[in-house]
């Protein structure tokens, strides 16, 4: 990927997402978009403004709140030789449609004998923070990355929100693509330094099965994806008053993941925290754990250590909230407790 | 005045009311802590707020004929009709505020309150709730009661999966159920138009064989007769009904919503038929009360809801460590 | 005779007299390895089986008016919607007997057959197909085709979300599709009039604002008939309609049902009736055909069905590593 | 529990299911029954027999196939002081009512700050094995455990099966139950001896929180539920003919899980094997692995062995079924592997 600077311009998740959405759909007249509120709304996290002037609704759809029924319809448009995009408003509505997901999209490929192939797109907004509460907060990555025959991707910065998105819309296979409220920088939310990147205006795709060592260290690998990913990298800056050197990788892809680049992470730095927004118990900090815990043992110099929102719903008022979804707080306190005793 | 009963339109009017005003200050509320810079997190009142001004009717209309004993589950946009359904409004103000002293100890916010002892709940998933409606009156038919569940929806919930099954459900098992739908025009963005296939749903009645009744204009005091009907009917074991109301969402979505999908002169014209002042009018101008009463009335509410919200600010935070109670391992 | 095409109804008695013979086979050959213990896991033929017996007139009578490219989504029980679609019968069989050779190499099986030549799939998931042939019809509608999909399903299948959803999106988008109601009385055991708040689903169109057809006592020419004014009207951009056939099923819903919860005079009955007979019958007092064509016919479908089982049975299996082919990450 | 020898009787996976539900039904006025097919058909995989008889279509109640209708339902029952027991056909098809599931049922409890009691148990079908397919195969297992607010248990011998459902019933939370189709003892599926055991005809309740030591062992210990118990059993008994002693462990329920047992048994062996019906990626494999790697670390001698369907479908054919499900001979190797080096 050939870039000069003057091509390159800071955006948003959100304008990272819809610069990806634009130029495909300028390529490729077969992709569409579906779901509710996209068309003059523009989304509700912003994933497609704009588009909706500039390919009408015949292109960039509103649905009805039918979400079995639209995303449904992906399986036969998508067999049909089209590219439907959908998108699922809140993935924690995702109950209402996972049999449509996870029986029909994700499976319809194998069960055909690779006969029929099903290249839909399904964004999804995940995360918490802003005390939306138990039906509206949840990121269930695992939820997805349990399940096979979705690729399930989670960027976390806008240069590969955009790259990945590009990836996803020109896979072959289904793709569940998460995108963080909070990552999107949107103006009516917490303003974070993440949510705000370089991101090339040439198109370019980034795989979707590589993680990302985001933070180069030799003292302790620490995974994240997405919000956790901006707070390890917190953390380790903290931790670096503390002469402690983390390695930090967004992990980018929660299925398929990518194990060699945490293996030789914790090859070289012998200890391993994984941190994560989702829930704790079959998640993420589980998965990597597991890895790590049968095929990098021999190099663990300290038990593995998981961070994630416990096996509670998320709860409504701030001051609980916070209590749950981990912190920078909580990673500096637990690598300080690892590596200092 | 056939079968209308003066005290139970002052009872309406009362409901109506005092969700306005609670909603008038949860309105103001919110926005504290929001500015300059509107940020869905920060202030008093974080996360999504939907507010039902202007969709009083529907709800004061119908709960008027119920008892405690009714069920109710309602949606995302719950004020209305837990009010008028008299769920403790102090503990409903403190739940929205984040409060240990909330009907949830502030574990459920504005979108998730549950007062079991008037028997309401609502909830954020669009159609959700009506199964759980459908599952009240299972139980009330099964203890033989003579008690009822309503389920209300927006018209945007009724395109959705669970509205089929549970009305299904409901009219082969011949529950007491109601389902109420609040066509405000729209479902966040998207017009009713551009999300139902017919002009409204009752409809769809037929679809299971049961009664299909259309109140139109934000009418309180045709949603008034038509539900005695409806509820009568259901009490006496003749089954479900779909009433559709067509009524008005004078503010956005959720607030801060911007808008853009509507035109500029919608909510003007709606506001001019406010049918809080409606009600109002008819009550003074057919001699059904006078306008000293009414102030009175007014200034009860003002007086409770002033009260809810002061118990609200002043109650205590739940400790952080309280976030891993109520669930049960 | 109007509007009835005579190669129409011969193409029609072909499809359902080789769906019949099919089966026929099937229903022998799933039984292999499995006696004297019944055992659902052992035998040539191991999993579920769903056999259509009965309900041919439903596939018949309405693909008979459609082309490859138009869609067909099926259920469970698929075997004779994918013969009157032109499934490719030597690897439908094969996929059935779970070879390599077969539809998809054996990872299917019977409940999951696809053939994107003929545009044909179905699948185990109640209602599941509907939402599939409604994506099919946009595309449809979108790439300006005269191209249409079907759904088929069973009359339980019409009791779930997934039935409304769909065709409230297509009735609104006004898509070229069809969806096809088998009544055969049961889902599984559960008759229909405990499931169904109506008698039949023709009458749930009124919900859509779209046509609703209904198709008595299983009748192939009536079904026929129907077909044919509702594909071209949808052909023609006149919008989706639901049909609804009453139709027979012969044998129990999976072979191995027990058959407890139904009359042992129901199925006796509804032989004598059997609409293949009905049909030819029908053809030869009408002089439509003679004994001697059709017997040519039938001994056609003999040769072809014996020479498809024939090819599955010869096949070999997939080697276990397979297994792992077709998912890419 | 007392008991004598003459009130105990060898019954099937089924019989014990359905002895549990005749007794608490009998007992309690508030229970009742809803599904497809649990009427007069008697439950498709043998739940409710002969209850329809008992107790009439008002406590045993056939339902139209509308899983979010009924399953919803079973919430405002409940609410009303009911005690709902609904049936999900397969736990394959969980897809089309997720949502009732995992954000109503499981989160009411919670969101209402405990004041809203949900006393529901969802009965479902799990597990593979005789070529039913890649909609009817499935245990998810973890799936349902990744999620907040449900207990889920699954157990595996029919002495479990009827102590664990009373418990289930009797207790206030939901708790989905899941058995194993080739558990059932059903006369029409693979028979297997442990589908039948010894059940005491009196009421009795067993923790839904426990796993049990079935085997005990020193060299190694495997972690196993429902047919992958029976199967680590077995793998136990052919690894003795070599001299190695395994310990074994039914985990009988995926949430909470049981750490204290896992842990001691692997303080005890220093080998952790987890075998798991369910998929690899996110599943029970993974989570015991890293409640091991974490709490565990310093006992492990060796790294942890995870034994799983791998991240496909499953496949119709048999050859390929079996090639994906874990098995006997996969148990062995792996261990003899993991000791024999
Ligand atoms: C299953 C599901 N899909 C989507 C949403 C997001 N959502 C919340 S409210 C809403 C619009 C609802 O419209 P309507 O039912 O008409 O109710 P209104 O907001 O107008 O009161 C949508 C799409 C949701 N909460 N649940
Ligand atoms: C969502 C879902 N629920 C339940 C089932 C189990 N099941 C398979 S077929 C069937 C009955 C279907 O009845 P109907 O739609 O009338 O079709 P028929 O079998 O009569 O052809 C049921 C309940 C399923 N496969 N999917
Ligand atoms: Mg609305
Ligand atoms: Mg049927």
């Amino acid at each position: 990927m050939e870039t000069t600077k003057d091509k390159i311009k800071k955006l948003t998740g959100s304008k990272a997402m819809i610069q990806a959405l634009d130029q495909e759909m300028d390529r490729d007249d077969s992709i569409f978009v579906m779901g509710e509120d996209v068309g003059k709304y523009g989304g509700i996290f912003g994933s497609t403004t704009g588009l909706f002037d500039k390919y009408g609704g015949e292109r960039i759809m509103d649905t009805p709140i039918s979400e079995t029924g639209f995303i449904g319809a992906a399986v036969g448009a998508a067999a049909e030789g089209l590219r439907p995009i959908v998108e699922l408003m809140f993935v924690d509505f995702h109950g209402v449609v996972m049999d449509q997901i996870y029986n029909h999209i994700a499976k319809i490929p194998y069960m055909s004998g690779g006969n029929v192939k099903l290249p839909i797109v399904l964004l999804t907004a995940v995360g918490g923070g802003y005390s939306d509460a138990a039906q509206h907060s949840q990121t269930l990555y695992a939820s997805f990355g349990h399940l096979p025959g979705l690729k399930v991707v989670a960027p976390t910065f806008p240069n590969d929100i955009k790259g990945m998105l590009i990836a996803a819309i020109r896979d072959d296979n289904p793709v569940i693509f998460m995108f963080h409220k909070t990552l999107q920088g949107l103006g009516w939310m917490d303003q974070i330094d993440a949510s705000l990147g370089p991101v090339p205006e040439e198109t370019y795709t980034i795989p979707l099965n590589k993680a990302n060592v985001v933070k180069t260290g030799k003292d302790v690998t620490i995974v994240g994806v997405q919000m956790m990913t901006v707070k390890a990298l917190e953390a380790a800056k903290e931790l670096t008053d503390l002469g402690i050197d983390a390695e930090v990788i967004d992990l980018r892809s929660i299925k398929p993941i990518d194990k060699e680049t945490i293996l030789k992470s914790v090859e070289k730095t012998g200890r391993l925290v994984v941190v994560d927004e989702d829930y704790y118990s079959y998640g993420i900090t589980a998965e990597i754990s597991a890895i790590v815990a049968s095929e990098g043992f021999h190099h663990l110099k300290a038990p593995v250590v998981r961070i994630a929102t416990p096996d509670v719903p998320i709860p409504y008022s701030r001051v609980m909230e916070k209590f749950v979804i981990p912190d920078v707080k909580d990673i500096v306190d637990t690598v300080k407790n690892m590596l200092i005793v | 005045m056939d079968h209308i009963d003066i005290k139970d339109l002052l009872w309406m009017y009362r409901a109506m009311k005092k969700s306005r005003y609670f909603e008038e200050r949860i309105e103001k509320a919110y926005l504290e802590g929001k500015q300059p810079i509107f940020n869905i997190g920060a202030g008093a009142i974080p996360g999504e707020m939907h507010l039902s001004n202007g969709q009083e009717p529907s709800a004061a209309g119908i709960i008027v004929h119920l008892t405690n004993n009714d069920t109710v589950t309602a949606t995302h946009r719950p004020h209305h009709e837990a009010i008028a359904k008299g769920v403790d409004l102090k503990k409903m103000a403190a739940e929205i505020y984040g409060k240990k002293t909330g009907l949830s100890k502030g574990k459920g916010g504005h979108m998730h309150l549950f007062d079991p002892n008037v028997k309401f709940s609502c909830g954020g998933i669009v159609g959700a709730g009506i199964p759980h409606a459908v599952g009240a009156a299972l139980a009330n038919k099964k203890k033989e009661t003579t008690d009822i569940a309503v389920a209300f929806i927006g018209e945007g919930a009724a395109n959705s999966g669970a509205f089929h099954e549970s009305l299904n459900l409901a009219a082969l098992w011949n529950l007491p159920f109601i389902l109420v739908v609040e066509d405000n025009s729209w479902g966040i963005s998207v017009a009713q138009k551009a999300s139902t296939s017919i002009p409204s749903n009752d409809l769809r009645a037929s679809s299971y064989g049961i009664k299909g009744y259309l109140v139109n204009d934000n009418d309180p005091i045709e949603m008034y007769k038509v539900s005695k009907e409806a509820v009568a009917r259901a009490r006496k074991g003749k089954g479900p009904s779909i009433i559709e109301i067509k009524t008005y969402r004078f503010l956005g979505h959720f607030q801060g919503d911007p808008e853009l999908y509507r035109n500029k002169e919608e909510v003007p014209s709606l506001r001019a038929k406010d049918p809080i002042n409606r009600l109002k009018e008819y009550l003074l101008k057919e001699d059904l009360s006078t306008t000293e009463e009414i102030k009175t009335l007014e200034n009860e509410i003002y007086t409770e809801v002033d009260s809810a919200f002061e118990f609200a600010i002043q109650s205590e935070y739940p400790k952080p460590e309280e976030a891993l109670e109520d669930v049960f391992y």
